[in-house]
């Protein structure tokens, strides 16, 4: 009756039982780590995630030498603070200014810069953000509740490649009497991909 | 022709579901196979290529983790690693045994060398001269092969103008292959209205990572 | 950018699935849904425009019968038949009641005239000569448009010759927007390798019916 | 926990009950007339189908004049036989022979030549044979069982304007006893379609 063989198409409510059984296999095999694969769980789960990139976000809005070399260079500059791997030796840091906005995608996968923000949210995964934010980044960041003036420039960020990107955004208004810590905290993950400005949340 | 995963600018996708405070795996489950791909992907088959190679229909109806566990399936059972009846019997066994353990494996050499070979994959030597420089116009080519690669059906057969030098890589179109060609990679950006035409937003630039093959010098063709 | 219903070329479909002895119809409602579309569909709204606008996960996991099924909805919506909350009350309404009759409607000059419409769509007359003639060799266009078009994205920027002339039709880009522009049809005939490059098969042609809008001269760009 | 949102998409056992509702609501706004619908149901049902085609072809078999007719014009002549209307005017004619193998796809959609085939077959319209026929024919005829030889040329006719095509399939060795009508038996769908060859049935 459909145009397709519908029962090729996998329960989604049985991903728990597959996976389970994936894992049993790769593991009675010889293949796979059962303690590497607990461990990067657990690291993602609660050591490496958005409040990394916002350390190196507030550290740049204090100390302009240090932003200047992050953006010179992303992955010796965070590296500098003890984050990153051998992915973020890749970083490419791109500035928004009042002139300059910039959002970042990957179209053809969700290329994201784990080290420094842990893992995209599904929105970033989803077809429709990679889809859509490569041809009408305005709308999409409306979305987001972020209306851009029609002057500034908007510049997405495709990384389909090795290269790695995050977005140093704007320091916010009135932050100036505040600590490093409490300017990180001021500074969300969206702010980093580049869907909302930093202050807001 | 391309594959469906390469979605840029294709129309008629709706709004963007935002969901607040989204935890970081919504399922156990979701965190197993993330740490299943990351520890064994790259080593055992080549990751991206076998999750481009899901069924369409499938494809565009499957939330991230089930590619990647449709991928970890496809690209196990193609390898070797275990049958396609091997799988199907231990999924039912654990449909049937709910409370049943999975295997594990606490060897401790594995545990390291799969972290090691994760962070090794250095930038490889290349001796040649980069062909274009900052600022210099590329014309990109339409390539459009079923194989895997990383320039976007969007940004083929446009002009653009190098904006960055990023380095030496290996070329994925074939390192996925097994084949080292180590190449220069640019950052080149695009004006809007070079890729979408009338339908271009106001004042929007692309930038996109392109290796040296995929481009040429403009009326060099 | 193509919409996701231009598949032709686009790898990773799976075999294809063969019925012996399928009926018509297999179920009631697709009889009803086939009968409601060829009778109020182009006289109401633009029925494959509106097929097209269905969201690509939609498209490819749904059923012939289905996008039609979708399409009525979103058309007779869009143009203002019904509202969307009149839609959903009523679909509650004969879940609640499965018995529930459908309305009936026996006006027999709205029979007759939907039966007119549907086989009246004359070619329209054209005054000028066709550009191109058999044998002619012609380039087709890149539009690559969001909006609907015939002519498929495997077959844009390639090379080709005139096969045959078909007369001249309502050029379809702009009959769906309301607007008439007679013009001559062509069928072009393409060599596989022009279309595929080295994955073509063996001596095969593919033919294609262009609109005169969609073909260029080699060369005149 | 999807990228999607799965509610948008329907269930498809709800179709009835929806079909139900549309038709209603058309019905009761006065832009349906419910005995239209019936009759094209109960033509399509009953009244056009393949042996309309095989008529053709059984025709075109016996008669040379008339088959250089229906390569000519297809829809003058198979209006000759009764057959047609407004669309089959637009129909096209392509006639196999040793050498050549005709197929027939609509890439965008499904076109079809209803007047002379009655509805398609689920698969023809299936992006899978949508997506594959114009690209590996060959493989797909296979796929229906029709191994061809790599000397003969295949020929793919993406129908996705107003015209419409139908093959003239070759007719089989041994037949020369037939009458028309036992020759129309021979034809099948599939046969008229490309990814058969008459007398396989």
């Amino acid at each position: 009756m459909s145009d397709h063989d519908h029962d090729q198409f996998h329960d989604p409510t049985d991903s728990e039982v597959r996976a389970k059984a994936v894992e049993s296999l790769l593991a009675e095999k010889g293949l796979l780590s059962t303690d590497a694969v607990d461990s990067i769980v657990e690291q993602y789960e609660n050591d490496v995630g958005p409040m990394n990139g916002a350390r190196v976000v507030a550290r740049a809005w204090t100390d302009p030498e240090y932003k200047r070399r992050l953006l010179e260079d992303g992955g010796d500059a965070v590296a500098e603070l003890g984050y990153g791997d051998e992915h973020s030796a890749r970083l490419v840091v791109v500035e928004n200014t009042s002139q300059v906005h910039n959002v970042i995608v990957c179209t053809l996968c969700s290329c994201y810069p784990w080290s420094v923000l842990g893992l995209p949210p599904t929105w970033y995964k989803s077809e429709t953000y990679r889809a859509r934010v490569v041809k009408e980044p305005r709308a999409v960041l409306s979305e987001f509740g972020l209306d851009l003036d029609d002057s500034i420039e908007v510049r997405v960020w495709d990384s389909l490649s090795e290269l790695r990107y995050m977005v140093l955004p704007e320091r916010p208004e009135g932050t100036d009497h505040m600590t490093e810590e409490e300017l990180a905290a001021e500074v969300s993950r969206d702010a980093m991909i580049g869907v909302a400005k930093a202050g807001n949340g | 022709m391309r594959r469906v995963h390469d979605v840029g600018g294709t129309p008629g996708f709706g709004p963007i579901g935002i969901e607040k405070d989204e935890p970081v795996f919504h399922e156990e489950w979701e965190g197993r196979v993330f740490g299943m791909m990351t520890t064994i992907g790259h080593r055992t088959f080549p990751m991206r290529p076998t999750i481009e190679s899901i069924e369409p229909q499938t494809y565009l109806t499957s939330s991230y983790y089930e590619k990647w566990l449709i991928a970890l399936e496809i690209g196990s059972v193609q390898n070797g690693t275990f049958s396609a009846d091997e799988l199907r019997d231990r999924v039912e066994y654990h449909r049937q045994h709910p409370d049943a353990s999975v295997s594990q494996n606490h060897d401790t050499d594995l545990a390291r060398s799969t972290w090691h070979d994760r962070y090794s994959q250095r930038s490889p030597k290349y001796d040649g001269d980069p062909t274009f420089t900052v600022g210099d116009p590329v014309l990109t080519r339409n390539i459009d092969p079923s194989e895997h690669t990383r320039i976007p059906r969007y940004a083929q057969g446009k002009q653009g103008v190098v904006h960055a030098l990023r380095g030496v890589y290996d070329l994925l179109d074939l390192k996925v292959q097994g084949v080292r060609k180590p190449e220069p990679v640019y950052t080149v950006g695009f004006d809007a209205r070079e890729l979408w035409g009338g339908e271009a937003e106001l004042s929007q630039r692309i930038y996109i990572d392109l290796w040296e093959s995929y481009l040429l010098r403009p009326g060099s063709t």
